[in-house]
């Protein structure tokens, strides 16, 4: 029932506010929003506690049921995306960007957290992949109707991106299961889950793993894959690139857990030196484009793909370190990129751009608070201890250090001698963002030319604040989250 | 006494400081108090302390395989140096609330400070690797935020930044290495990470190469041979930020680290030579350096490389029995000595108005205070006998001489030790010729509040004194020998000696090494040389990265639309004439094709 | 043996097809007794559908094991001629309703031919051919209601009286008597092959064990696949349909791009699920298939991205849906025959929702879209949750669902080249939609004269759109329909 | 007794004569032509199947009867086509492109 | 080669070279009647198939009927007397129909003469028998046949009395 309604009341609330209520004022929409953001977090927070979930037919002739609950593997993502939800609409009343109505922006919003907690809350693995589909074209639609209205073109060209490039991922994925279930016989991933792949010969295992990863690569997005986020968040409203870093990216990371991993390990295992290469070069290219990068939304973007690439290398290492490194990056890396987003937006419609080659006054001068924020997240960003960043690259480096016994011991310690060189970048590049942001290229202010925050903005960017440094000074609870459900999945294997 | 409520006491002060930061005077109390709140805490624990270590149990946390307690521990040696950072921290706090009187962020920088000592004191009392990184890193954080305080100066903010960076290179190594360790004895407590991996069947490759991983960071965070040249750029920080650094933090954390990684180490013959082999090079070449500054500023900081050089080379060169106390005495010692230095120095350069030995010239004769300080400092720098910097020395002196014995880097060691002696004294003589020359008459001193004054002279009282803890059994040094005593007072003498040829009146650098000067302060070029070789080819990576990016992987993506928009112009131009014979040729043409495709796929 | 061989005659089993010819007799009829009366056939045509429909809809509720047999020859033989089973039925329904509605489009004021008589009749007929397709067994009716459900429609093309149309209706002509030729040239095949002039699995698999007349059976499926091809638009046999599209009046061209759509699928499955009697080794019979449903599902798609005009891009949008349609068809398992009956419906549904959508529009380039979702949120609503079905995309749930059941039985079959192939098309196809969709959400035009506000097309498309919200909720509907 | 090779043959000639007057013929009325001898190769195959006894319910004579009419129908909806896209065009052409640009 | 095979070669030839003659001659009105001649000869081969019934309809329908509507379509469509140039294939184009029929046929041929086999006695079916069948087992589909005939009518009529022009 709780789960239930934690799906249902954003997916309602979302579509009416897209179709029959499209013409409601902004302050009704915000308000509507808002209630249905409340409801699906304190909802979220019972779903946590009661770990109830809802299991009835939905295509018998498939054997698909409609089957939705929660464990320790997606507890923390479920809160993760309703507490997302909550702040980004909460946003809306810092911004709403034209494009359209602003009942349709807060809709595509909801509807795109309803599509999360759908991803995160199923349990079959073909309603993964329909929940998986829910969110493209509401994130479309925020790209590519509400994103940067300086340059149409790009605008279409970053929405085509996202929605093209995911569709092909998810459309292998779905290949993928759709194999996987029929060498099985079941969709339901907690059968899946406990046969872990016994019943498929290696080659198999293989042709499934490779299809599911393949997919799922993109979503993560894995080098050499990830070249629709770079636009897409830059051209995203703000609220949308909070989105789309703090959960949609976490949708692909999950499914990796909920599907290669956890349905067919042994095939999983033949591939992971490659994901883990794949996950270095990530983390190693994004942060050096990031040092060269003008955007600073771009740049985000980037460390985004690196930051991914320390969850993708701690999943292939295979081990339960390994699991609870990714599940950890992961929701650190949410909290840390929507902080970012979030403020970097916020610069973003108080500068109009965010080149970073161009002279500003600094902005720990001119906005301490803002500044602050900033400052904080960048530490995150590169994995200051005491921050969220910190404990999931340091286990994730870890994991790929002493893999699971089936995987290439000397090629895993290379990984994480390079990730741990890419750590070191991300110093770079975070420092780089500092001194030309957050300390100015133009010490002596002229007053009032950056607005520092208040209101919304500020109680927003606290609350994102504060759960980084809660994650980064208290890791224990959410590592003990995820700790038996992953000793469940046996990322020993 | 449980280390804990020392390590969070100014985790929260500084967090509370930020809270407060609108607040001057609140946040003024709070850093204050919160600082001496710590001394007194640290005192308590010294004073408690038996000869047993004692843990503090931390917040275990669930990784799967690896297993992560996150305690901490003290022993007496530990607390007689969490003891000497609290009192450097409490003294800087003291003197910061005088030094940046006008500064609008003050609370930030004594909340920062707070952190710093926060950190310090987890590193200090760190019982498991992982807190050790999180104090490690978290200093280094700081010591950018410090350094970069007056970010309205480029120079500040390009110091900061190359700090960190620098620091953060060579922190590669240190993670690696911890996580090698860890990796080994699946888990991150200390004294089984040591215990595991001293076991007899234990790697001998493996762990010296993780001994040297973490060393290289050791080097990296104490400004060693070839990470030295962030040290002096730092000090475009503020004077106590300096001090900070330098007398008991940062620098100093990689002898507490290896420290208490010594049993490891003292086993690891290849990680002992390369930190020796650093070390030694690093305390010649910065003294010598420190003796040609032209800005005494930078000079005490090149002595900060050097002395922090000769801590660390007691760890190289010790042997196993000898443990590894002589260096973290002589870190107690430098803590005290150069806090009093930097702070003094400061105080110079607020009446002088610059660092610049020019001018400074003279500057001391303004208060009798400064001037006591500043020579006792110096002598303690020095290490003339007795003063605690003299003792310390000379225990590392004596174990360099039992390692020497024993082989490894000892006599490497003890030779650099010797010149360093001999420069030191040098550099420390045209230091004190500088400050109290006779040139001109002095303006007024600003006035001193008597807590700084009290904070000054208490330094001054320990750099004397401070010697005596050698009486508590705080580090189980043991004894040295008059005849080293004799030689290295010998070769300071000759130091000193040498400084003084140009007579009383004229600095020996410009007499001696007119030529070296502007080479030294530009730190024979190692700024130009890591940009060199390390920014500009990670730079040039990165454009190259960067413009692959865009127009390799990309291009793909991009190629694929291309392809799909002119196969759909081609398919739409075929089929624009729309003549109906051609859709009927089509059709049989295809009838063929597929015939033939089925009934040879068939056959 | 000279008395006529007895086979019972059901007529209420056959009512689905019964029905609509009985009503096609009837206009003509009335007409000539009363003339000039031009509003009642299309009225009478509409109902007679939907009642028809509904017959259909009761078999395909039955259970799958006891499907409805009619015109069945005496024992020993023993063989029915008219068998509906669920699919079978649903798949009338569908061809009966798309009729229905291709008819009220075609009569919706403002638009479409004058003389409903005719065009009444020739529906009907067109509706008549199609439902007995879909049940027939046996080469002889098969053939007469596979042209039945044709040639209506290439007159249909011609009535539109312009320049154009007759071009476009030569075009259609050209194309259609040369699958008719095809389709006798492969059933006499098959008759060499088989022996047996109905579809059954069993003279199949007596076939297939002899490697001579295996190699004739073979042949004989290709010649009939390009056959129906040509019908199903399939690349190569697709060249017509943006000729007759574009030149039809919208009616015409609903009922081609969903009725004749349906019908034509529903004569492949026929001849499919006499396939499945090939036995294990028969995925080679994919070889041909599969070609055809890869070929047409990327050509279709990558032109399409190039169309300016709404009803060519329908237009391509039908051939690389075709594709689909017999992508699950090439894995020859009873599961494929149903998820390509399944397909097919669901892309019939949403296509006609486009149509009635573009009717009430009207044709033209697709920039009198732009900003439709405002202009009219009901035409804008309805073809957006369209055009995102089609996309397979959710909110249109069904469109997915579909997508997933097309592709399982070729994944089944490890039809592995034919698989990335339909990956490629998926991303085609969203691009190919969403540029439409994208327009609706535009900014709106000035303002676009609206043609078509009748209230056949408005009918169309609010009934369209509940059953595509009802089926993207419940998903089961149509999957249980059909098993 | 008859020897089936001679109607398969025919067959397979009068299907190729009339997949070539299908494909060379640019009138449309001629086309017929070709698609009448295709169909005509289809009623050969048809009945040389009877005539082997290879059949059930006389399909090899009732199918014939069936497609003959079926072609009768077709070719007068043809020709009535034909002759409208003539009234239109004035010619037909089937190797004249449409009016309309795509 | 039996009397019946012999008989069969005979007509089919006629059936072969007229069908060749109605395919390629350049005039107009000339392969429509070069069709009646191929026709005839298919006729004659059903004939000789035992098929009596069938040659009897096609003669009927299509000699009698068929053609003759399509020759008036050729006069309606004021198809030249001589040589139709108008309508003239290109040699690039009659060499690939000429490829693509050959492929057809050696096609089918080569897929159906493994089939032949040895002679075989003819099965011979009676016009009653066919009636029979067509009245019995066939009665649904010649029923729908004739819907298809009097859709086919009125569809002619409709399509030949539309007005030019007759919609915008």
């Amino acid at each position: 029932m709780v789960v239930s309604l934690l799906l249902a009341i954003p997916a309602a609330a979302g579509l009416w506010l897209v179709t029959g209520g499209r013409a409601l004022p902004l302050a009704a929409a915000r308000l509507l929003s808002a209630t249905a953001v409340g409801l699906t977090l304190v909802l979220s927070l019972a779903a946590a506690v009661s770990r109830q979930g809802i299991d009835r037919p939905w295509l018998p002739d498939l054997g698909v049921r409609f089957s939705f609950g929660v464990d320790g593997i997606a507890v923390p993502l479920v809160l993760l995306t309703a507490a997302i939800g909550a702040l980004v609409v909460a946003h809306a009343w810092v911004e709403v960007p034209e494009g359209g109505t602003p009942a349709t922006f807060l809709g595509c919003l909801l509807l795109v957290e309803a599509g999360a907690l759908a991803t995160f809350t199923a349990r079959d693995a073909i309603l993964f992949f329909v929940a998986f589909e829910l969110v493209l074209v509401p994130m479309w639609v925020l790209i590519s109707r509400y994103g940067d209205r300086h340059d149409d073109q790009a605008r279409a060209d970053a929405g085509h991106r996202f929605v093209l490039y995911t569709a092909f991922g998810s459309t292998l994925m779905l290949v993928g299961i759709l194999a996987l279930v029929t060498f099985t016989g079941t969709s339901d991933l907690r059968e899946l889950a406990a046969g872990a792949g016994a019943a498929l010969p290696p080659d198999r295992q293989l042709l499934v793993a490779a299809l599911l990863v393949t997919g799922l690569a993109v979503k993560v997005p894995v080098f050499p894959v990830h070249t629709w986020l770079p636009p897409a968040h830059t051209i995203a409203p703000t609220a949308g690139s909070v989105l789309l870093a703090a959960v949609l990216l976490k949708m692909g990371t999950y499914g990796l857990v909920r599907l290669p991993v956890a349905t067919v390990p042994d095939g999983f295992a033949r591939l992971s030196p490659v994901l883990a290469v794949l996950g270095v070069v990530g983390i190693v290219w994004g942060a050096l484009v990031c040092l060269v990068e003008r955007d600073l939304k771009r740049l985000i973007a980037y460390s985004s793909v690196a930051h991914m690439g320390f969850v993708v290398l701690a999943l292939a290492a295979g081990t339960e370190t390994g699991l609870q490194a990714a599940l950890f990056a992961n929701i650190a890396h949410g909290v840390v990129s929507a902080l970012l987003f979030v403020l970097v937006g916020g610069l973003k419609q108080r500068w109009g751009t965010v080149d970073l080659s161009v002279a500003r006054p600094a902005l720990r001068e001119t906005s301490p608070r803002l500044g602050f924020v900033l400052v904080l997240g960048l530490a995150a960003s590169l994995g200051l201890p005491g921050l969220a960043g910190f404990w999931g690259e340091l286990l994730a480096v870890y994991a790929a250090w002493a893999p699971a016994d089936n995987r290439p011991r000397a090629l895993f310690v290379g990984c994480a001698v390079v990730a741990a060189v890419g750590a070191a970048l991300a110093a770079a590049y975070a420092l780089r963002v500092a001194r030309r942001v957050w300390v100015g290229d133009v010490p002596e202010p002229e007053a009032g030319t950056t607005r520092d925050t208040r209101g919304v903005e500020a109680v927003v960017l606290t609350t994102l604040a504060l759960g980084v440094v809660v994650l980064g000074v208290l890791p224990g609870p959410l590592l003990a989250v995820t700790a038996d459900a992953v000793a469940r999945i046996g990322g020993a294997r | 006494m449980n280390p804990w409520p020392v390590v969070l006491l100014p985790a929260l002060a500084s967090l509370a400081g930020l809270l407060l930061g609108r607040d001057r005077r609140l946040s003024r109390a709070v850093a204050v108090a919160a600082a001496a709140l710590t001394l007194l805490l640290t005192l308590v624990a010294w004073a408690v302390q038996g000869e047993e270590p004692v843990r503090g149990a931390g917040p275990s946390i669930r990784t799967g395989e690896l297993s992560v307690p996150l305690d901490v521990v003290s022993n007496p040696s530990l607390a007689a140096v969490a003891f000497i950072v609290a009192l450097v921290a409490l003294a800087v706090q003291v003197y910061t609330v005088w030094y940046l009187v006008d500064d609008d962020r003050y609370p930030v920088f004594a909340a920062t400070v707070s952190l710093f000592t926060s950190s310090m004191l987890l590193v200090v009392h760190s019982g498991d690797l992982v807190l050790t990184v999180i104090g490690w890193e978290v200093m280094g954080w700081c010591s950018f935020l410090l350094i970069g305080h007056w970010s309205r100066r480029h120079s500040a903010r390009r110091a900061a930044h190359k700090a960190f960076l620098v620091t953060r290179l060579a922190d590669i190594g240190f993670l690696l290495g911890v996580i090698g360790l860890a990796a080994g004895a699946r888990t991150t407590d200390l004294g089984e990470v040591v215990e595991s991996w001293g076991r007899p069947g234990a790697d001998d490759t493996l762990r010296a190469l993780f001994l040297t991983l973490i060393v290289i960071g050791v080097l990296g965070k104490s400004a060693q041979l070839p990470f030295q040249d962030w040290l002096a750029d730092a000090m475009e920080g503020p004077t106590p930020a300096s001090a900070l650094i330098h007398a008991a933090t940062m620098v100093a954390a990689g002898t507490v680290v290896l420290a208490a990684l010594f049993p490891l180490l003292a086993e690891s013959p290849g990680a002992r030579w390369v930190l020796g082999i650093s070390v030694s090079l690093t305390m010649v070449l910065a003294a010598a350096l420190a003796f040609a500054q032209s800005d005494l500023k930078r000079l005490l900081a090149w002595s900060t490389v050097s002395q922090v050089g000769v801590m660390l080379s007691a760890l190289a060169a010790a042997p196993i029995e000898a443990g590894p106390d002589a260096g973290l005495f002589h870190l107690w010692s430098h803590a005290v000595f150069k806090a009093l230095l930097f702070l003094a120095l400061g105080w110079a350069a607020v009446i002088a108005g610059g660092t610049a030995a020019y001018a400074l010239r003279g500057s001391a004769a303004a208060a009798p205070l400064l001037r006591v300080s500043l020579l006792f400092g110096l002598l303690s720098l020095a290490g003339v006998p007795l003063v605690v910097g003299g003792l310390s020395k000379e225990h590392v002196v004596a174990v360099a001489w039992e390692g020497a014995v024993h082989g490894g880097p000892g006599l490497v060691v003890l030779v650099a030790l010797l010149t360093t002696a001999a420069l030191t004294g040098a550099y420390c003589t045209r230091a004190y010729l500088l400050l109290t020359a006779h040139v001109r008459p002095q303006r007024s001193s600003p006035r001193l509040p008597p807590a700084v004054q009290g904070v000054l002279s208490g330094l001054v009282l320990l750099s004397v004194l401070g010697g005596l803890v050698l009486l508590t059994d705080a580090f189980a040094v043991g004894e040295f020998s008059l005849t080293w005593v004799v030689i290295t007072t010998l070769a300071v003498l000759v130091g000193v000696l040498v400084a003084l040829r140009g007579g009383f009146d004229r600095d020996p650098a410009e007499v001696l090494v007119p030529r070296f000067i502007p080479l030294a302060d530009r730190g024979l070029g190692a700024d130009a040389a890591y940009r060199r070789l390390v920014a500009e080819p990670v730079l040039a990576l990165a454009r190259l990265v960067s413009f692959l990016d865009t127009e390799v992987v990309d291009a793909y993506v991009r190629g694929t639309a291309v392809a799909t928009r002119v196969a759909g112009r081609a398919g739409a131009r075929a089929h624009r004439g729309e003549r109906p014979g051609s859709a009927v040729g089509l059709v049989l043409a295809a009838l063929v094709l597929l015939g033939l495709a089925g009934v040879l796929a068939w056959s | 043996m000279t008395d006529p061989v007895p086979v019972g005659v059901d007529a209420v089993i056959l009512a689905p097809a019964l029905l609509p010819a009985l009503a096609a007799v009837l206009v003509l009829v009335g007409d000539a007794l009363l003339p000039g009366r031009r509003r009642w056939p299309p009225l009478l045509g509409i109902a007679v559908l939907l009642v028809a429909a509904g017959a259909a809809l009761a078999t395909g509720l039955r259970p799958a094991s006891e499907p409805l047999r009619t015109l069945c020859l005496p024992a020993p033989d023993g063989a029915c001629l008219w068998t509906a089973g669920p699919a079978t039925g649903t798949l009338q329904a569908g061809i009966l309703l798309a009729g229905a509605a291709a008819l009220a489009l075609l009569h919706d004021a403002g638009g479409g031919p004058r003389d409903t008589t005719v065009t009444t009749t020739l529906l009907l007929a067109a509706a008549t051919g199609g439902a007995g397709v879909a049940a027939s067994r046996d080469i002889g009716a098969w053939l007469v209601t596979l042209e039945l459900a044709t040639v209506p429609l290439v007159a249909l093309v011609a009535l539109r009286g312009t320049r154009t149309a007759a071009h476009g209706a030569l075009t259609l002509l050209v194309t259609s008597v040369t699958s008719f030729a095809l389709l006798v040239l492969g059933s006499a095949l098959w008759l060499t092959a088989t022996g047996d002039a109905a579809f059954a699995a069993d003279t199949v698999s007596a076939a297939w064990g002899d490697p001579e007349r295996r190699t004739v059976l073979v042949l004989a499926v290709t010649v009939l696949l390009c056959g129906l091809g040509f019908k199903l638009s399939l690349v190569p046999f697709h060249a017509w349909t943006p000729q007759a599209y574009s030149t039809a009046d919208i009616g015409t061209a609903a009922a081609l791009a969903t009725m004749s759509k349906v019908s034509a699928a529903a004569g492949l499955l026929v001849v499919a699920s006499a396939l499945t009697g090939t036995g294990p080794d028969a995925g080679r019979v994919s070889v041909v298939v599969g070609i055809v449903a890869a070929a047409s599902m990327l050509l279709g798609n990558v032109v399409a991205l190039r169309q300016d005009d709404a009803t060519r891009l329908l237009a391509w949008s039908t051939v690389a849906q075709a594709g689909w349609v017999v992508l699950p068809v090439a894995a020859l398992s009873a599961s494929g025959i149903r998820a390509s009956a399944a397909y097919v419906l669901v892309y019939a549904l949403a296509t006609m929702v486009a149509f009635a959508a573009v009717a009430r529009v009207g044709p033209g380039p697709l920039a009198r879209f732009r900003g439709l979702l405002r202009r009219d949120r009901l035409t804008g609503g309805a073809l957006a949750l369209a055009l995102l079905v089609l996309a397979g995309l959710p909110p249109g749930v069904i469109g997915l669902v579909a997508k997933v059941v097309a592709l399982g039985p070729a994944v089944d079959a490890g039809l592995w080249p034919l698989v990335v192939v339909a990956v490629v098309a998926v991303v085609l196809g969203v691009a190919v939609y969403l540029r439409w969709f994208a327009l609706l959400l535009g900014e709106p035009a000035e303002d676009v004269p609206s043609e078509g506000r009748g209230g056949g097309s408005r009918a169309v498309l609010v009934l369209g759109t509940a059953l595509l919200v009802l089926l993207s909720a419940l998903p089961a509907l149509l999957l249980d329909l059909l098993s | 007794m008859i020897h089936l090779t001679g109607p398969y043959l025919l067959a397979a000639a009068l299907v190729g004569l009339g997949a070539f007057g299908i494909t060379v013929r640019r009138n449309a009325v001629l086309l017929l032509v070709g698609v009448e001898l295709v169909l005509s190769g289809g009623l050969v195959l048809l009945v040389a199947t009877q005539a082997a006894g290879g059949d059930r319910w006389a399909a090899g004579s009732v199918l014939p009867l069936f497609v003959i009419t079926i072609a009768a129908a077709e070719v007068v909806v043809a020709l009535a086509v034909i002759l409208t896209a003539y009234r239109h065009r004035a010619r037909i052409d089937l190797a004249e492109p449409s009016g309309e640009a795509p | 080669m039996t009397a019946l095979d012999t008989a069969f070669a005979a007509t089919g030839l006629v059936a072969v070279v007229g069908g060749v003659l109605a395919v390629t001659t350049r005039h107009v009105v000339h392969a429509a009647l070069w069709l009646v001649v191929a026709l005839l000869g298919v006729a004659g081969s059903l004939l000789v198939l035992g098929a009596e019934l069938v040659a009897l309809v096609l003669v009927l329908v299509y000699v009698g009927a068929v053609v003759v509507l399509v020759l008036f379509a050729l006069m309606l469509t004021r198809a030249p007397i001589g040589p139709d140039l108008e309508h003239r294939a290109g040699p690039w184009r009659t060499a690939g129909s000429a490829a693509l029929g050959a492929a057809v046929a050696v096609l089918l041929g080569s897929v159906l003469l493994p089939l032949s086999g040895s002679a075989v006695e003819r099965a011979g079916v009676t016009s009653t028998q066919v009636a029979g069948q067509i009245f019995g087992t066939w009665v649904w589909p010649f029923e729908l046949l004739s819907l298809l005939l009097l859709v086919a009518l009125v569809a002619a009529l409709a399509v030949s009395r539309i007005p030019r022009e007759a919609a915008p």
